[in-house]
């Protein structure tokens, strides 16, 4: 929990310098509004209270991570008592919520408060004298114009240096490639993920986007503008391998990131909602017990192996 | 409007008729009685008749004349009910009441070493015959707590079983799944029981227990109808247990207790009598300790 | 023929009659302890909408739409649904006495299923061709069983967590269940249909 | 080149440093010996000898009990002064010949010498039998039932397993270095019985002077020598057997169903002294270690002595020993206290502090899956565990509960600290009760 917290870090970093205060404010109530929500659920349900071991500051993070940058205190809130009271203490607290806590949050605060939850402040990095203006994502622009235009937008950044380090628009969590990646390197450095689910996950995205953008480059974006835009990174590397909500054998999880993939694509280029990684995340979340259940890894001796000709 | 009611009755009809030939090519028999019984029965699926599920044994009722007696949680009640159905007649029995023979618990008792894997009685059973220095004390780690279908077992919090009358049934749900037979069925109407199962000598319960019962007679010298003492452990004998009461008292080590004036302590059945007890002594209604 | 496949697609995956559209939820909720006593109902669920699908498309395009008596839509539509509910009933019963048990109430339940009626209603008002509402009927019914199943895998995980007493059982189910939804809010717009 | 293994295991520290390099001593007699009557899988043996009697070194002193089942004998000479229930190291009471040593060690009357070139099959797997050899890596099955498979399964492949993949254990990589001859007899013994094609002695690659040396012996003699991936559980029979041959013995299965047969290089030896010089099995060579521990030794023992004696021997306890387990650390036995006998199948006596023995509170699995990657049996560890604990023995038998090989990975990986192979162990014995109930 804390090597993730740590991997994670590098990102908050970013998102500070890039939207000043108010990123912070966001960070920082989300984190105590979740370890709050955490204590305090515990001591109702008489438990012991284990907000020592992070994971209510982890998804505190992650929930900010995916917030936009200017979101008034009361979504910072209310997105932290819906990830741990509902997402995860009724279900009995760690180890056993079966969708992504943080996840849930910003799925019910994006259905919930569209306008709020869409509303991004362009990057405006400390010192560099600029006013907050509101923009909108890149994935967010593409969208609207294929809705209106069936075309993308001219002008559509292709700057793929700025976009991986960092100077678009977007959630916390969609600010810096770069340095979401630098962590996910960590964690698997760290062996704290295996890179089943993020190779898989990134992957199929490159492929099935690819395929698209090899169709019709008019209408479908290239592969590299799925990378660096949208939560892909945060997702891939810190969503998607939670351990509680993804499935426990090396073939489920390459199914899990495969399905993953898929689906974001699917939502990203055909959907109603400019972004897919948080819909597509959940819903493998739902099959997972299937996963498990149908990809159990083959019990020793039941595969007959060449050697054994012994009927 | 004729239109709609002959248009109407010939769907109806059309489809009376696919039912009947379907009713026809599927008809799947059952016995009418095994519904009946199915409907006395509690519905605990408790498995104390011996058999998975009430519908099963309903089943076996009707289908192999397996005894309508079987059904302890329903009591005197189902197993007439049953045997109407059946037209048998029921043979009286006695309702049982489950007891746990013991009271050494964290406190009072000895461990041989710390257990430290699966909250199970059976896990820990396993592991070197269990914790407890006693090899016929209750391991307290709630197997049959889990197992009870009723609800009627809690385990205090110094590790021991107590079972409260008013709620156990009689299923022998406990009695199947403790590995020291700790738990056994006595008459409902006895209330006085010798809570130890050790059968080891009286010098050697001492040293890991302070509520065993060490074999030392005396009960017997002072109710000798009421108990016998075998292979180091006395027992009541329920026929005369109106007469058990002078052991008691008289108990040395307070192994014998009376369920009137108490439960083992520590549990919250603790203190008061029961009302379904006539005849309760005026005397001592405190929780004995 | 691509009109089909966004019918199907639409069906299970974007209009879910379960999760986006709420119907049927009675064996959403009854049946789905077990993902095979799931998969079991999906497939009863299935042999039902399908069949029902094409019987109530003649009916009202052959019987109430001539006589002029389509305000009898309703009475005719379940009677012809019940019919059937019943012979899967006993079909079920008589094939597969342990998925009989298990379906238990929620079997002769279907009857009353405002899934399957609204499977028929719903093919009437969009005006689906004959091939059109088949196929509308089989998304909607591989849309019912995989909703079923997704959550019945969900249930039995759910099985094994130590839930607050108060929210056992049902309560959670249905928060599960609200979760569910949510996730296949994400299928919205997809396909326009 | 890639070292043979299995899928699964994990990589404990091996720890074998501090015994390693101790050549076998022989462990001087106690003044007592508690031999216990049950040291075997199968049927206890039946008492043959009075309180009061006099006995000699190698005399029968309990009868098999059945097929299953070995005769025990005295493993020295002396006065028998008690037939009567003792501490067992399965922490029960078992009936167990207590001898007082008279210190003169006279042997009885060896049996014949038999050739094991010439010997029928049958004759020699009496004497394997009437020696009382017993699966000597732990598990102590008796032999000659091993060696006796159904006609209808051929066996054509005979392995040898040095491997000791315990962590701290070092008495068969002793063995190998100082008396490889004596396990080459063995072989041949085995080889004559079994008549197979292919011999492989299977060594973890930790042990290069072993491989060496056993290299060395083998050449010209049909023994392939193959060193293993050091991996933990290596030694386990089903997962050696498919490290070497490739073969995966079936679900519910025994190795002869794949034509193999699994020996210990320990067993060979005692089965060596048996047939060639008509000794039966009454000592073995057992490694004493683990921080608590003065001066750790590889110990040549006599079935009987007390743990309390060979702690003594080597130089007793630096603090109070926290645990004491018999066996290796992995799988072996926590013991109630030193005053139990060592038995045939006791490969090791381990002794650790209270710091060295780590316990960490239990908390709540994460599904972090570190359990399914460790599992050799390629089983699902903390599922079935979850559905153990909620009493659903149907679901976790489903899982393949009766599969698990008690190796322990999944409860030395899990990172809650959960007690996953002490569930599964619970939910196999109720399985198993269950069926056995009908």
């Amino acid at each position: 929990m804390r090597q993730v917290i740590f991997a994670l870090l590098p990102a908050c970093a970013v998102a500070v310098y890039m939207f000043g205060l108010p990123a912070l404010v966001t960070l920082v109530l989300c984190t105590a509004g979740c370890i709050g929500f955490e204590a305090g659920c515990q001591k109702l349900m008489r438990r012991p209270v284990a907000i020592a071991d992070g994971s209510a500051a982890l998804t505190g993070i992650l929930l900010a991570m995916n917030l936009p940058p200017s979101s008034p205190w009361w979504l910072s809130l209310l997105g932290a008592f819906v990830a741990i009271v509902i997402a995860k203490q009724i279900y009995g607290g760690l180890g056993y919520n079966p969708f992504n806590p943080a996840l849930v949050a910003r799925v019910v605060l994006l259905i919930s408060f569209p306008v709020q939850m869409t509303t991004w402040t362009a990057p405006t990095p400390i010192g560099s004298g600029l006013d907050a203006v509101t923009t909108a994502t890149p994935l967010g622009r593409a969208k609207e114009a294929v809705m209106l235009h069936g075309a993308l937008p001219a002008d559509l950044p292709s700057g793929f240096l700025g976009s991986f380090l960092g100077d678009i628009g977007g959630c916390l969590g969609e600010v810096s490639v770069f340095a979401l990646l630098l962590g996910g390197l960590f964690l698997l450095w760290k062996r704290v993920i295996s890179w089943h689910i993020p190779v898989s996950f990134v992957g199929t995205v490159i492929v099935l986007s690819g395929i698209f953008w090899l169709v019709d480059p008019q209408r479908y974006p290239d592969p590299l503008f799925h990378l660096v835009t949208g939560g892909l990174m945060l997702g891939a590397f810190f969503m998607a391998t939670d351990m509680v909500t993804s499935p426990v054998t090396t073939k489920g999880m390459l199914v899990f990131g495969v399905g993953c993939g898929l689906l974001t694509v699917l939502i990203r280029l055909f959907g109603g909602y400019p972004e897919g990684v948080s819909f597509a995340i959940l819903l493998m979340n739902a099959a997972t017990p299937l996963i498990d259940r149908y990809l159990k890894p083959k019990k020793f001796g039941l595969v007959q192996e060449k050697g054994g000709a012994h009927a | 409007m004729i239109a709609a009611v002959v248009s109407l009755g010939g769907i109806g009809l059309a489809a009376a008729l696919a039912l009947g030939a379907a009713a026809r090519k599927f008809a799947v028999e059952v016995d009418p009685r095994e519904a009946a019984i199915l409907e006395v029965l509690s519905g605990a699926n408790c498995g104390a008749c011996g058999y998975p599920g009430c519908s099963a044994y309903a089943k076996a009722v009707v289908e192999e004349g397996v005894s309508p007696a079987l059904c302890t949680p329903g009591g005197q009640a189902t197993i007439e009910a049953i045997a109407g159905i059946m037209g048998v007649s029921a043979e009286a029995s006695e309702p049982e009441v489950a007891v746990v023979r013991c009271q050494g618990d964290n406190r009072k008792a000895q461990l041989k070493y710390r257990y430290l894997g699966l909250v199970d009685c059976n896990a820990a059973q396993r592991v070197a015959d269990g914790p407890k220095a006693c090899p016929g004390g209750c391991l307290g780690l709630g197997s049959c707590e889990r197992a009870c279908p009723f609800g009627a077992i809690e385990m205090t919090p110094d590790g021991l079983a107590v079972i409260n009358r008013e709620l156990c049934t009689g299923c022998r749900k406990c009695v199947s799944v403790c590995p020291r037979n700790v738990i056994a069925m006595t008459p409902r109407s006895a209330t006085t029981h010798v809570l130890c199962n050790s059968h080891d000598k009286g010098a050697v319960v001492r040293k890991y227990c302070q509520v065993g019962c060490i074999a030392c007679q005396i009960c017997k010298k002072n109710a000798p109808e009421a108990y016998v003492i075998e292979d180091f452990l006395a027992r009541v004998v329920y026929e005369h247990h109106d007469q058990a009461g002078p052991g008691v008292e008289k108990c040395p080590t307070s192994c014998i207790r009376d369920f009137r004036f108490g439960y083992p302590e520590g549990s919250s059945f603790g203190g008061g009598e029961l009302p379904s007890e006539k005849n309760a002594p005026d005397e001592g209604t405190g929780t004995a300790g | 023929m691509v009109e089909l496949v966004l019918i199907l697609v639409s069906a299970i995956f974007v209009n879910n009659f379960v999760l986006a559209r709420f119907l049927g939820i009675c064996p959403f909720l009854g049946v789905s302890k077990k993902v095979d006593t799931a998969l079991g109902m999906g497939m009863a669920v299935t042999f039902v909408m399908t069949v029902a699908a094409v019987v109530t498309w003649f009916i009202q395009y052959f019987i109430l739409v001539p006589f002029n008596i389509e305000y009898l839509q309703t009475i005719a539509f379940i009677l012809v649904i019940a019919s059937l509910v019943q012979l899967v009933e006993m079909a079920v019963q008589k094939l597969s006495p342990v998925l009989y048990q298990a379906l238990g109430i929620f079997l002769p339940l279907i009857t009353t299923n405002c899934a399957v009626l609204g499977l028929a209603v719903l093919n009437i008002q969009k005006s689906y061709s004959f091939l059109e509402s088949v196929v509308f009927a089989i998304g909607a019914a591989l849309g019912f069983t995989l909703a079923m199943v997704l959550f019945a895998g969900l249930r039995e995980r759910i099985d094994l967590c130590p839930v607050p007493r108060s929210f056992r059982g049902t309560a959670i189910a249905l928060v599960t269940a609200g979760l569910l939804s949510l996730a296949f809010m994400g299928f919205a717009g997809l396909v326009k249909g | 080149m890639r070292l043979k293994t299995f899928s699964g295991g994990l990589h404990p520290p091996d720890s074998k440093e501090f015994s390693a390099g101790c050549p076998i001593e022989d462990c001087p007699l106690p003044e007592e010996l508690v031999v216990p009557l049950s040291q075997h899988i199968g049927a206890p043996a039946k008492p043959v000898v009075q309180v009061g009697d006099r006995v000699l070194r190698g005399q029968v002193i309990g009868e098999s009990g059945g097929f299953v089942s070995v005769p025990v004998h005295a493993p020295t000479s002396g006065e028998v002064v008690a037939v009567e229930p003792r501490l067992h190291p399965s922490g029960r009471e078992l009936p167990a010949v207590v001898i007082r040593v008279d210190g003169e060690d006279s042997a009885a009357e060896p049996m014949s010498a038999l050739d094991p070139a010439t010997a029928e099959p049958d004759a020699l797997k009496d004497r394997i039998r009437e020696a009382g050899i017993v699966g000597m890596g732990g598990a102590t099955f008796p032999t000659h039932v091993k060696l006796s498979p159904p006609p209808e399964k051929p066996i054509d492949t005979l392995i040898l397993n040095g491997v000791e993949c315990e962590p701290f254990l070092t008495a068969d990589h002793r063995l190998m270095l100082e008396e490889g001859e004596k396990i080459l007899d063995g072989i041949a013994v085995l080889q004559r019985i079994l008549g197979v094609e292919k011999t492989y002695l299977g060594i973890e690659a930790n042990k290069p002077d072993a491989i060496d040396q056993m290299s060395a012996l083998c050449s010209g003699r049909n023994i392939e020598v193959v060193p293993l991936e050091v991996k933990y559980p290596q030694g386990a029979e089903k997962q050696l057997i498919c490290a070497i041959t490739g073969r995966e013995v079936p679900s519910g299965g025994l190795p002869m169903d794949v034509g193999v047969v699994v020996q210990n290089v320990g067993t060979c030896a005692a089965i060596a002294d048996a047939v060639l010089r008509g000794l039966p099995l009454v000592e073995r060579i057992a490694t004493v270690s683990g921080d608590a521990v003065v001066q750790p030794k590889n110990l040549r023992i006599r079935v009987g002595m007390s743990l309390a004696h060979l702690v003594e021997i080597c130089g007793g306890t630096r603090v109070e020993p926290a645990k004491i387990i018999m066996g290796g650390p992995m799988m072996g036995m926590a013991q109630l206290s030193l005053d139990v006998p060592a038995t045939r199948g006791t490969s090791g006596l381990l002794l650790f502090s209270e710091e060295k023995v780590v316990r960490r509170p239990e908390g709540p699995c994460i599904r972090c899956a570190r359990c399914v990657q460790a599992c050799p049996a390629r089983l699902l560890p903390t599922t079935i565990a979850a559905y153990t604990r909620l009493d659903m023995m149907d679901e976790a038998e489903q899982l393949g509960a009766l599969d698990c090989i008690e190796c322990g990975c999944c409860s030395y990986i899990c990172p809650a600290a959960l007690p996953l192979v002490q569930t599964i162990r619970h939910a196999k014995a109720a399985i198993m009760a269950r069926r056995r109930k009908g």
